[in-house]
């Protein structure tokens, strides 16, 4: 494979930017969700429960479709970003952010939710009788403790991320430089006959970056210890 | 935000084409205009939304008359500027030639295989198959052997990769892929005209969009489509 | 006084119900058969457990209140609570366990250093090992170290030594008998060993079997 | 709402038909590479890692492309399946099934292996020790236990088998009857202008479908048990 | 012979050696420190570790012979093992748990029956809970149940009595008692309270402490 052409390298790089600004919006929200999934009781929370999974359901293109609606120049939450915070999405790279946000927020959802739920609550209780504040004990025992589904989820949601189209043609468009990504490229690669090689590498960077995340979080986790339960029990394997 | 060319629409089959024509206008001194590639029915609700684009090319003609219901063209800047043909075809080297006329045994062609088509509901280009086949009294038979496709470059692949052994599909569309040849072509009186076309947006600010959508257009716009087999009116 | 509670509790379908005052400092044994409702007591008074009616005083700080209203959160109680399931942190090593409740607490609070615990429990060679390798009485003792440096006002140990060795019980046992006495620390010990509660306890609460 | 249209009926039961046997199929397959994902070690496992997440990498249409490339008739297992089993793929319903199995598969298997490396291997060493063999200890231990993670895999498999796209109208096409399902006849409706109604009615049908799954998930969790750990910290609530 | 074995075995970086024979039947204490390996040798016997050299006989049964390639699986050993840590499986009901092993064992294999279980061990009333919900007591009475239902060859208890009030281990030890004697079953016993070894122990092998 020689090397990457200039709009090879812009298309990698507008992927990498909305995927990762993707997670990093979408990360503090996914856990929140998840959290009150697995904590909370309340009425309704099936609905909340279906709501999050709204995304994996609809086909993209009605994803997109609700997104352009919402988040539109005339969508009401298209309306409030631009007034408060001058935010717009429509033909940005921060729309093509947003849908790969959205698409990712089901698994991720999923996956923390697991994993909290997994969490020995008694342990918890411990670190409060020593002196932990709620807050303390969620950074310091509960957080840790969850952390093999955060990463699980932060794997799943960046590789919908990196390979979410249909959401993002429809709502975000397919603008060079500024919301074409690496699927959207391949979209287009595929429209042209006898692309075949140009399809190929793209749809090869596309596994390479999710190929470094996998390893990134698989080190993560070795790293954080996640998988501490499994130490002691080593030696008990049969 | 001027230094930077107007944001062309434009529907995905006229990927190749409108690629060329804006790199020929380009070359005349201008900024390149930015162009999204997507499906005419994507990109019109984007318009519909509210988007702030600058040109429109629809693949088929009703996408453009709902923009235009909503009173989002400029007035007067609505063109019909290409045509297209409607041909079917086979596998490279594999295919033998059908001559296509009322009745022609298409369904026999076919055996137990089928028929690679855009979706003759939805997508334009499988709307024309469908009104041809109609005409020309095959679609009967055919009805129940179609493999409709997201679009029509996904028809074309389907019969490319050998997966179904005749498509319906546009000239210009078998022209570009190597994988198939034409077997035969839909006359231009079994389906309504193919007709793509142009207009500038009203909520277009860019200085250049009347000026792009004028070369596209004029005789030298033309031209450069005619290069990828399209029909100019 | 050191201890002063009356108060009924929810376990399931059972309903306990605990009332005692103890007149001055030392250490408080409690004795009942297995599933009398200690463990239960001790996680009300550490706030664990939420009573639903009644008080519970320790050291005439009021710790909760139904009638008042006053139910002070488990980290504003500061016990020392040694857990019958030890609840050691499972990604933290012995080190870090040790610390957590030390490093919470304000210095003036702290009252033994990780060496003094390292010393008379005998763990110093298992600091940067994790929980889950130690054996039995290893992760015993460290659950022991670690409500000890957390600096508390008074203690609930529930069966800390049911599953350390004798040599080593002797050494622990002396050091809390020191708490007991230079600290005059309060201590609620459950335990079943007789030999052991005589030895400790100034006074025995008698927690009868239930249903 | 008025009733269903014939043409819905079809639509949905060939949607339910497609992902059910889509379910059926992978759900051993998600099952045993999460449990190799979990408990083995080897070389090149991130590899397999990587290759189980390709589907949610890739674009759909790339995904149906491979596919196409693999199990149309002229396909190395498409042959396999066609002269070994009898069983053809493309423009088929089957076809549909292997494209929404295929999609779900990392979803799956991601959920089901944070729960298999969630499970105390003591306790499956004490299993072994009363006298059950691996497969007893597996079916009585192991699997109870990692039934959080065997559900969610389900729910979030199923609702993206009820959402795929791409793959499916690439590889199995889009024949009413066949393999037209919920979001292919979505797709086509959003095509043609002033077909918000007809989009909305079946979006509904397809969010009506996964919250049933979910409803009926959240119940089975329950009935397992498999909260078990909850149950008894749950008076430590603070 | 009940016991016979001489073995090596690896725990993170301490190597254990362990060799003794008992010579008639009856209980064996394992008697020594917190951390000298006592649990690691019944694992090893169980088959939940696996030594790195050296043999295991029990009951003139080969269970692990290096040199001869011998290493039966855990669940070929019939071993009645009380796990120091319990090891209830949560998902299951008290009553489910006392008969996982039960269930599997051969009818002919068995020598007690739950009746008999739940009446020394005082846990009838608990048959429909989750383990979950069980004090510390209740849940060690439950294991030591759910070893003996098993039918096992042997047992190996790992200190069954740490959380057990003297009432109720008096019955429990008369019981181990008569198990001893009646059905001559070969028992490891760990445990660290002296009076009770000295009660019940045969034979007393030392563990010294290590490192
Ligand atoms: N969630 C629950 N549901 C039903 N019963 C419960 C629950 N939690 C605890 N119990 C019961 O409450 C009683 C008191 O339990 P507790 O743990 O306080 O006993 P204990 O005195 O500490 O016993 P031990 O000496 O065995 O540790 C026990 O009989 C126990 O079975
Ligand atoms: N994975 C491991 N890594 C390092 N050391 C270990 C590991 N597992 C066990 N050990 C050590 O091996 C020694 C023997 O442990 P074992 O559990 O057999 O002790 P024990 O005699 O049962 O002690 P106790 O009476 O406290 O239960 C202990 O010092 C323990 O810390
Ligand atoms: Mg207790
Ligand atoms: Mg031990």
């Amino acid at each position: 494979m020689t090397a990457l052409s200039p709009e090879e390298w812009q298309v990698l790089l507008l992927s990498l930017k909305v995927s990762g600004v993707a997670m990093a919006a979408i990360l503090p929200i996914a856990f929140a969700l998840a959290w009150v999934l697995a904590r909370w009781r309340f009425p309704g929370k099936v609905l909340l429960d279906a709501l999050v999974h709204l995304p994996l359901v609809l086909p993209p293109v009605v994803t997109g479709w609700l997104l352009l609606i919402a988040f539109g120049p005339a969508g009401p939450l298209g309306r409030f970003f631009a007034e408060g915070f001058g935010l717009t999405f429509i033909f940005r790279w921060t729309g093509a952010a947003l849908a790969a946000a959205v698409m990712a927020l089901p698994l991720m959802v999923r996956a923390m939710r697991l994993s909290i739920e997994a969490v020995d609550r008694r342990l918890e209780s411990a670190a409060r009788s020593l002196g932990a504040g709620r807050w303390r004990t969620f950074a310091t025992i509960t957080l840790p403790l969850a952390m093999p589904g955060v990463l699980a989820g932060l794997v799943l949601g960046l590789a919908r991320s990196i390979g979410e189209f249909g959401a993002t043609i429809t709502f975000a468009s397919n603008i060079p430089g500024e919301t074409q990504t690496l699927p959207l490229a391949i979209y287009s690669a595929l429209q042209m006959p006898g692309s075949e090689w140009q399809v190929t590498r793209l749809a090869v960077l596309s596994i390479l970056v999710s190929l470094a995340a996998l390893v990134a979080s698989e080190w993560l986790a070795r790293r954080s210890g996640s998988r501490y339960g499994q130490a002691g029990a080593a030696h008990h394997a049969l | 935000a001027q230094q930077s060319g107007p944001l062309v629409l434009a529907a995905a089959s006229l990927q190749e084409s409108m690629n060329a024509a804006a790199d020929a206008w380009a070359a005349k001194g201008h900024p390149r205009p930015k162009i999204s590639f997507a499906g005419s029915s994507a990109l019109a609700r984007q318009i519909e939304s509210g988007a702030p684009a600058d040109v429109f090319v629809s693949a088929d003609e009703p996408w453009m008359d709902e923009v235009q219901s909503k009173g989002l063209l400029r007035p007067r800047t609505r063109v019909s500027f290409l045509t297209n043909t409607l041909v079917l075809i086979g596998p490279a080297g594999k295919a033998k030639r059908l001559t296509i006329r009322p009745g022609f045994p298409l369904a026999a062609a076919l055996g137990p295989n089928r028929l690679a088509v855009a979706d003759p509901n939805a997508v334009p280009a499988g709307i024309y198959a469908k009104q041809a086949l109609t005409r020309l009294k095959v679609w009967p038979s055919v009805q129940g052997k179609l493999a409709p496709a997201e679009n029509v470059r996904a028809a074309l692949a389907l019969v490319s990769r050998g997966a179904a052994p005749l498509g319906v599909v546009y000239g210009t569309d078998a022209r570009a892929e190597p994988g198939v040849q034409v077997v035969g072509t839909f006359p231009a009186s079994s389906h309504d005209p193919i007709s793509y076309p142009v207009a500038v947006l009203a909520s277009s600010r860019h200085k250049d969009a009347e000026g792009f959508r004028r070369y596209l257009i004029s005789a030298e716009g033309k031209a450069v489509f005619r290069g990828f087999g399209f029909g100019a009116r | 006084m050191p201890f002063d509670l009356a108060i009924a509790l929810k376990r399931g379908k059972l309903r306990l119900d605990y009332a005692f005052r103890t007149e001055k400092g030392g250490l408080t044994a409690l004795f009942g058969p297995s599933g009398a409702g200690k463990t239960s007591l001790l996680d009300a008074i550490a706030g664990l457990a939420r009573p639903s009616a009644g008080h519970i005083l320790v050291q005439d700080t009021i710790l909760f209140d139904k009638a008042r209203r006053i139910d002070l959160r488990p980290e504003q109680r500061r016990c020392g609570y040694v857990f019958q399931d030890l609840r050691l942190f499972p990604h933290r090593s012995v080190r870090d366990n040790l610390l957590y409740g030390w490093r919470l607490a304000p210095p003036a609070q702290r009252w033994m250093d990780l060496d003094t615990a390292l010393g008379f429990l005998g763990i110093g060679h298992l600091l940067d090992r994790s929980p889950a390798t130690l054996s039995g009485g290893e992760a015993q003792r460290v659950a022991i170290g670690r409500a000890l440096l957390s600096g508390p006002r008074f203690l609930l140990m529930d069966e800390p030594l049911a599953s350390v060795d004798a040599e080593r019980r002797e050494e622990i046992l002396t050091v809390i008998e020191r708490i007991r006495d230079e600290l005059a620390l309060p201590i609620l010990y459950v335990s079943h060993d007789r030999a052991e509660v005589d030895r400790l306890a100034d006074r025995v609460i008698d927690i009868p079997a239930r249903g």
